[in-house]
């Protein structure tokens, strides 16, 4: 045989070599080859470094539950992969592998140092030291830590592949394609069911693959279940999580083995949901505890046998099998037939069923019973092993270079764990079974516990006439737990296997204890003299095998990843250079700079433009409800703390809406349109929170009035043309409207049409200007835009963004709900008292007002505030103290909420929250910032055109 | 006990570490107390070491249904800050980030409280406002919070990404460079271990059936699965369970609990500094001393104590995190859990007495109770050995829900306008 | 994801099309003001929160746009019934 | 004024077109929303049939909830205003845009971020639902073909995303 490849034998397509590269060194395997499998033919059986001492480690297993061989893989730009499992990766030309956590190289690995220190790292060790002296924690000992930390690189560059997610139903969904899996398929084929059926190998057959024998079957079932129009496979599938009911998330791998990179789909969520659950995953093999079990060269034998039979890979020249389990010695017969040297079978039972042992003798194989492996000698590849007769220490050396563990099976029971299936132990396998389901799900195959595999003994630690606490028999090889350790840790008084688990980290490592657990258990057991059932069980969550965060995230990514709502104007804002800000899921235009102007020039020519002549804005994103119904009014009243009934139609109503907390979570000036039709209109960020809210009291509370709420934000653009010339571009524009001073007053609204489309003209003003609000058909928004741009040349119209809008309104003393209050503030708080109906008996919030906090007095209340220095424009943000002198920490009374440059007035404006604020007009007060403490005085909170005539023009 | 310390290690070493005691002795429950501990995590661990140790209450027993530190402190992501809004809850949790500071020694036990620095991520012009505001708060209230302009953030965090055109752009950060992480198991084991050593008895597999008062309605002891406890002083400290423990003494509480699931990625080497939250995309992350990046993920909508978490959670904090860390959408999810977080009406805790006399309660504390630990510890130590709060929980009363002296965090974060 | 029955559409629709609502029947009083602070914070702020047997309401806001309760097991998750709004406590 | 404004619509008005599946921008049509207590009173003052079953069809109107109709027409169309009445008629032609998916693999693109089970939605039916995080509107007009109502500030997203699963 050349190398380690075997004559014959294998699915592999000896017709098609390929040629990859690991740690820089070139080799050469076969398409259908994983890393493993084409490595261990080339002879290499070095293949990564353990976390915590960095021991050698070669291949223990053929499947996803490796423990040792973990790689990177190298892409290319930001496709760099790291901690694959080898015996995954399916090999390519130009594959590009690495092995991990060694410096600076693999062979010569600096860590190693930590083995020979070993003895001072038993498990939890680091709970015990490095705290003296303490000022070291910080400086020397935690960063040596965090350098330790890890196994693989982490990308450095962002990745530039897509990755695809869809919902999918099913009838039946069958996990796992091996033998059980299949013959489920087969058997429900025939009814018109929709079948899911996905394993995570690149072809199906499970443990079918490596047994020849079974390949004529797997052939024609395979190809009777791709011609079922009612099943779909999914080859290279995990399925990683079960969730209520039967919904199952699974993870399809759609490029990683093909050589080049493409823009397609790199990986595939599926989200299903199915009537029915088959979990067939199989079961993995236990490995066997004893000093020496990670040296490289000593592996699965249940994985030997996948080497030879579906590899054609001889896992070496001379092998021996210890095994507890009759399974190995199946193996062990497979790889004498398949041309694999076998040394000798050592068993740890005094006696097994004679069948076997007269195999043995027909294929000449030398057999020991009653013996144990007591030592493996070798450091990067078994060179020969010490074998001893329990009982007596006369222990032996003999030769060989592969070593075999035969520990019996654990039933893969994760995704049934998951469903919150219950478990129930089985003495005879040592294992947990499935029991009572809790989804509408059931077991087949290996994976329930029943299996050919044969009868075997249940041990923790190989019997050994050694010190058990001077060898290493590993439990968890990737994370170094040791039998001891976890012997360490039932000493320390850790009962649990909760305990247990996070105190030595076993099962903790990237293969999640598919290899550990029940060794675990059993070491644990015997330690507190308990059985299995009284230490209890870590519960297995999702992933059964880790999943790309990239695929978890689905196409979520960029632009996809949240909506970002734009209003039909935002088009021109975009080519007339507007600088952008996102308020809640909206982006709105902030402002729009000229050639070389900042924020603060650009803001303060769009403050003058609207007060000296007309100024333009958006403001579709505004939420809007319409209110319908006979008892719309009365709702109205209900909810807010404003009476409605008296309003007339045509006349608007400035609303303020309070949670049943008494706090203020909203705002907007609304409409009444006819008596039984309303115009509400919310804050941006408010609209669905307050549609929810109406709708919740509507049906919940007074089911009994008739009236419907219908969301309207997105049926209107809304332009707001203000400014003292708005009239005057509105007039010749507007048909069936008058819109003189008396037939169409402040705070009023008309319907008629503008530039021939229908239009709900409200008369409001939200800057202290005359102005109006005009709201279109959404669609016609930005034509209507370009319409008002072009007609308003002639007033030097200028477009303004919403910090202007925020200054020429805090000119005004109007608040902004979320800035200027914050969930803890009343309507008397905000001086808005005026707002609340004095009369009325009832509104949501009412009540709350009343209780004894909100009633006492030194609540935070709005004020304006000037600062001494005109110049000064406070921190939004900053706290307020009345005696600057007194030391840290300080009594804050308050806080700025809103504070600008006042062009208008020519110096700085600011809004706070200051305890008893109402009650301290001219007082001095002090922000205190780094470097400098500033000196402001309480006022009003209208700083423009107190008296509002420029309103009512 | 034995004293930890590299030389005790080294010495042990030798001897193949075959003679370490046990770190706390699994005690069988006494006929009575002097004060009696429900719930073993580290909130109630952390009570019964200062009744032992500050107040000088030694007879004390803690009640754990199940395994210490089982619960939410070995299921949080041990992000400790201080850099809170409101006065009161800032002293509240700068207490316990002073009592950090030292734990290990305090305790001859590493539970390896990292100083890396927490930042919040400001995305908006809304989140640079109220971050602001909570930066000058600290800065009065004396505790450390500062402004990094994006430049700085990515300087202190190379993974972050700052592209303006991104879809949350950052706009800026809080740091609280004393903010960091510590390694949640070890708390929960080193306060029991030094408890235990003071002669507290820590008692396994007991659950709490029910709370037994007197005429005077003051309490008596609690029926457990292992029989009646009699005691005078009861502190519940449940978490998620609160409600239930509360309503054997007959107490409806403002509490409700919702599953939080958490999750890491494989380990890989250092690469992520310091702790990243970002409230606006609901993702926050950090990375253990083990190399695993430990990412926190949202609520489920609804109350729930199955620990069984929805899969479109994990989707949209993953979605989250690789938009604000883009380098690491390759990286895979390694585990998940859930944890049951104990929610009131303000989002802030209930630290203090009862309406029943000697019966007091530390819950409430949602999403947030790892980074108190030692302060919650101290101060219901001090509640139950005063019988009065100590002012720093003095606000943390349950009359603030009657009265509406609520300390609303998140309100004052507000919503976007 | 949950699968949740609402009784207006009559049938299993998906949780993310659902919106949480709370403890189901904690009705309004009909007099806000005449409630002793004690009643009120009642009102507002008290939840029943029990391990297993849990009223609670749901809003289908992605389909029908009902409110509606719905009876679950907050232990297993599972839905024990759901019933419109209005309909007397399950 | 002479010259009239033209629409300005948030997708390509030319279809995007993928294998197995097209994706369009249907024409503007006139669109209510009509509440009632009870599909009688509509149909009284509007004197059409309107479909009593939640999910149901029925000349242009679709049942999405117990006393919620969609009413769909061309953009002459016009309807009473319900004054008085105890009915709310609420025009939102322009409150969301018409995407016409349509081919073999329509309702496999739909299902790709909608989690509702496409295969058993018969021709015919309506439902409010949601497409990842976005509220959509689906109506199966044919085998093959689905109309999905989305509102407009979300269509582009919702446009970007469709076109994406489509040629994945």
């Amino acid at each position: 045989m050349s190398g380690f490849r075997l004559e014959t034998g294998g699915r592999v397509d000896r017709g098609q070599s390929v040629q990859f590269s690991f740690d820089g060194k070139t080799y050469q395997g076969f398409a259908g080859d994983t890393l493993a499998s084409a490595l261990l033919a080339n002879g290499v059986t070095l293949f990564g470094r353990s976390f915590k001492y960095h021991r050698p480690r070669g291949v223990m297993a053929a499947g996803s539950e490796e423990p040792n061989a973990l790689i990177s893989v190298d892409r290319g730009a930001g496709r760099f992969t790291p901690n694959l499992r080898a015996t995954n990766v399916e090999i390519h030309a130009g594959l590009n592998a690495f092995s991990q956590n060694r410096w600076p190289s693999l062979k010569r690995d600096f860590g190693a140092i930590n083995d020979r220190l070993g003895m001072f790292f038993p498990a939890g060790f680091y709970n015990k030291t490095f705290m003296w002296p303490r000022s070291f924690w910080e400086k020397l000992y935690e960063p040596a830590i965090r350098k330790m930390a890890g196994l693989g690189d982490a990308p450095t560059a962002e990745d530039p592949d897509t990755y695809a997610s869809t919902y999918a139903h099913c009838d039946l969904l069958i996990v796992g394609a091996g033998p059980a899996g299949i013959d489920t398929a087969l058997e429900v084929m025939g009814s018109n069911k929709r079948i899911f059926l996905i394993d995570e190998q690149d072809e199906l057959g499970g443990g079918a693959l490596a047994d020849p024998s079974l390949w004529p079957w797997l052939e024609r079932s395979r190809k009777a279940l791709i011609d079922a129009p009612n099943v779909t496979i999914l080859a290279r599938t995990t399925a990683f999580g079960y969730y209520h009911d039967n919904f199952i998330g699974a993870v399809q791998r759609l490029t990683d083995h093909s050589p080049d990179n493409s823009d397609s789909p790199r990986e595939k969520l599926w989200r299903i949901r199915a009537g029915e659950v088959v979990l067939a995953q199989g079961a993995i093999e236990r490995p066997l505890v004893f000093d020496g079990n990670d040296t490289p060269g000593v592996m699965l034998s249940s994985a030997a046998k996948v080497f030879a039979n579906r590899y054609g890979v001889a896992v070496g020249r001379s092998v021996a099998l210890m095994a507890a389990h009759d399974s190995g010695w199946h193996d062990v017969f497979a790889l004498a037939k398949a041309g694999v040297g076998i040394k000798a079978i050592i068993d740890v039972r005094k006696d097994v069923d004679s069948a076997l042992t007269q195999e043995a003798d027909r294929l000449d194989i030398k057999v020991y019973l009653n013996h144990s492996v007591t030592g493996v000698n070798g450091r990067h590849q078994v060179t020969s092993i010490q074998i001893c007769n329990n009982g007596d220490n006369l222990s032996a050396r003999m030769d060989c270079d592969t070593l075999l563990m035969a520990g019996g099976w654990t039933p893969s029971v994760h995704l049934w764990s998951h469903s919150k299936g219950s478990l129930a132990w089985r003495d005879d396998i040592g294992a947990y079974v499935p029991d009572q389901p809790n989804e509408n799900v059931r077991c087949a195959g290996a994976c329930s516990g029943d299996w050919d595999f044969g009868s075997g003994a249940i041990i923790d630690v190989l019997p050994t006439l050694k010190d058990q606490s001077r060898i290493k028999a590993f439990v968890d090889f990737q994370n170094d737990v040791t039998a001891k350790d976890i012997k360490l840790a039932v000493r320390e008084g850790f009962r649990s296997i909760e305990h247990i688990k996070r105190y030595t980290t076993n099962g903790m490592a990237t293969d999640q204890g598919k290899t550990s657990n029940l060794n675990g258990l059993q070491i644990a057991s015997t330690a507190l003299a308990k059985p299995v059932t009284d230490i209890g069980l870590t519960s297995f969550r999702p992933p059964y095998t880790p999943q790309t965060f990239g695929a978890l995230a689905g196409h979520a990514k960029g632009a996809l990843f949240q909506p970002t709502r734009t209003t039909n104007i935002d088009g021109w804002a975009d080519e007339n250079g507007a600088v952008f800000e996102l308020v809640a899921q909206w982006r709105r235009a902030r402002y729009f700079p000229k050639m070389g102007e900042d924020m603060h020039a650009a803001v303060n020519r769009e403050c003058v433009a609207v007060r000296s002549s007309l100024g333009i804005f958006d403001a579709s994103t505004l939420g809007k409800i319409e209110v319908v119904g006979p008892d719309a009014a009365e709702f109205l009243n209900r909810m807010y703390t404003n009476p409605w009934k008296a309003l007339e139609p045509g006349r608007c109503r400035y609303g303020l809406l309070l949670k049943e907390d008494g706090f203020i979570t909203d705002d907007g000036v609304s409409a009444r349109l006819a008596p039984d039709r309303f115009h509400l209109t919310t804050t941006t960020g408010g609209a669905a929170r307050v549609l929810n809210m109406m709708e919740d009291y509507l049906q919940t509370e007074w089911p009994d009035l008739d009236v419907w709420l219908t969301s309207t934000t997105e049926q209107y653009a809304v332009i707001a043309l203000q400014g003292p010339n708005a009239r005057k571009l509105l007039e010749p524009l507007v048909d069936g409207i008058d819109l003189s001073a008396d037939a169409f007053p402040h705070m009023a609204i008309r319907e008629g049409t503008i530039c021939g489309i229908p239009t709900r003209l409200f008369r409001v003003s939200f800057t202290g200007e005359l102005g109006f609000e005009i709201n279109v058909p959404t669609a016609y928004g930005r034509a209507l835009w370009e319409r008002l741009m072009a007609e308003g040349a002639r007033y030097n119209i200028t477009p303004y963004g919403t910090e202007a809008m925020h200054v020429l309104r805090a000119e005004k003393g109007f608040i902004i709900v979320g800035q200027d209050t914050d969930g803890t503030v009343t309507p008397f708080d905000a001086g808005l008292d005026w707002a609340v109906g004095k009369k009325k008996p009832d509104f949501v919030g009412k009540r709350s007002m009343a209780r004894p906090d909100i009633v006492a007095s030194g609540r935070k209340q709005l004020v304006g505030l000037l600062t001494d220095d005109p110049n000064v424009v406070l921190e939004e943000g900053a706290q307020i103290v009345a005696d600057p002198r007194q030391p840290i920490p300080m009594t804050m009374i308050g806080h700025v909420t809103s504070s600008y440059w006042s062009e208008a007035l020519g110096r700085s404006i600011a809004l706070a929250l200051v305890a008893g604020g109402q009650g301290m007009m001219g007082d001095t007060l002090y922000i205190p910032m780094p470097g400098k403490t500033h000196e402001a005085k309480v006022s009003g909170m209208v700083f423009y055109d107190a008296e509002g005539a420029r309103l009512h023009v | 006990m034995t004293r930890f310390s590299a030389f005790s290690l080294f010495a042990k070493a030798l001897g193949g570490h075959q003679d370490w005691p046990e770190q706390w002795p699994d005690a069988a429950p006494k006929p009575a107390y002097d004060a009696i501990i429900v719930g073993g995590g580290g909130h109630g661990l952390g009570a019964a070491y200062y009744l032992a140790k500050k107040y000088g209450i030694t007879n004390v027993a803690v009640l754990e249904k199940g395994w210490i530190g089982g619960g939410n402190t070995g299921r949080n992501t041990t992000i400790i800050r201080s850099n809170y809004l409101y006065d009161e809850s800032a002293h509240l949790y700068d207490h316990a980030v002073k009592l950090w500071d030292g734990l290990s020694q305090e305790l001859n036990y590493n539970v390896m409280y990292s100083k890396r620095g927490v930042m919040m991520l400001a995305h908006n012009v809304h989140d640079v406002q109220s971050l602001q505001r909570h930066i000058n708060a600290n800065r009065l209230n004396g505790v450390d919070n500062e402004w990094l302009t994006p430049e700085q953030a990515k300087a202190y965090c190379p993974p972050l990404n700052i592209s303006p055109d991104a879809r949350h752009p950052v706009l800026g950060a809080a740091l609280q460079r004393r903010g960091g992480t510590a390694r949640h198991d070890s708390v929960a084991w080193g306060y029991a271990r030094a408890a235990a050593a003071l002669g507290v008895d820590i008692i396994q597999n007991c659950a709490v059936t029910g709370i037994r008062s007197g005429a005077d309605g003051a309490v008596e002891g609690v029926e457990t699965t292992r029989g009646y406890i009699a005691s005078k002083r009861v502190g519940v400290s449940a978490a998620g369970n609160t409600s239930v423990v509360m309503q054997m003494a007959g107490l409806d509480f403002p509490l409700e609990s919702y599953p939080l699931q958490a999750l890491v990625s494989e380990p890989i080497k250092p690469t992520f500094p310091c702790v990243v939250m970002s409230n606006t995309v609901h993702a926050y992350m950090s990375q253990s001393d083990k190399g695993e990046l430990v990412i926190g993920a949202g609520t489920d909508q609804y109350v729930s104590y199955s620990q069984r978490g929805a899969l479109h959670i994990v989707e949209h904090t993953l979605a989250a995190i690789c938009e604000i860390f883009p380098i690491y959408r390759r990286m895979r999810m390694l585990r998940t859990w859930g944890g049951i977080v104990d929610v009131t009406p303000d989002r802030s805790p209930i630290l203090g007495k009862t309406p029943v006399k000697g019966l007091y309660v530390n819950c409430g504390w949602g999403t947030g109770g790892f980074k108190a630990t030692p302060g919650a510890g101290d101060l219901l130590a001090y509640t139950m050995a005063k019988d009065e709060p100590h002012p720093i929980n003095a606000p943390f009363n349950l009359d603030r829900f009657r009265n509406g002296r609520l300390i609303d965090e998140a309100a004052a974060a507000a919503v976007a306008h | 994801m949950i699968l949740i029955h609402c009784p207006y559409c009559d049938e299993k629709r998906p949780e993310i099309e659902f919106a949480n609502a709370g403890q189901a029947h904690v009705a309004r009083p009909l007099d806000p003001s005449s409630q002793s602070d004690e009643e009120w914070e009642a009102y507002l702020f008290i939840r029943a929160n029990p391990r297993g047997r849990h009223h609670e309401r749901w809003r289908h806001v992605h389909g029908c746009g009902r409110f509606f309760n719905a009876v679950r097991d907050t232990v297993t998750d599972k839905f024990e019934t759901t019933y419109k709004a209005g309909e007397p406590r399950r | 004024m002479s010259d009239v404004l033209i629409r300005n619509e948030p997708v390509p008005s030319t279809p995007f077109i993928a294998e197995g599946v097209t994706i369009s921008l249907a024409a503007p049509q006139n669109r209510y929303s009509l509440r009632a207590r009870t599909a009688q009173t509509l149909e009284t003052l509007l004197n059409v049939k309107v479909p009593k079953k939640i999910g149901a069809t029925e000349g242009g109107i679709a049942c999405l909830g117990p006393d919620e109709w969609l009413l769909r027409a061309e953009v002459s169309a016009t309807i009473p205003s319900g004054a008085g009445l105890p009915v709310a008629i609420t025009d939102i032609s322009d409150r969301s845009i018409c995407l016409v998916v349509e081919g073999p693999r329509a309702a496999e693109l739909l299902m790709t971020g909608c989690p509702l089970n496409l295969d058993n939605f018969v021709v015919g039916r309506a439902t409010r639902t949601i497409y990842e995080t976005v509220e959509i509107i689906i109506i199966r007009d044919d085998e093959d073909r689905f109309h999905v109502e989305v509102w407009r500030s979300f269509a582009a997203w919702l446009w970007a995303a469709f076109t994406a699963a489509a040629s994945h």
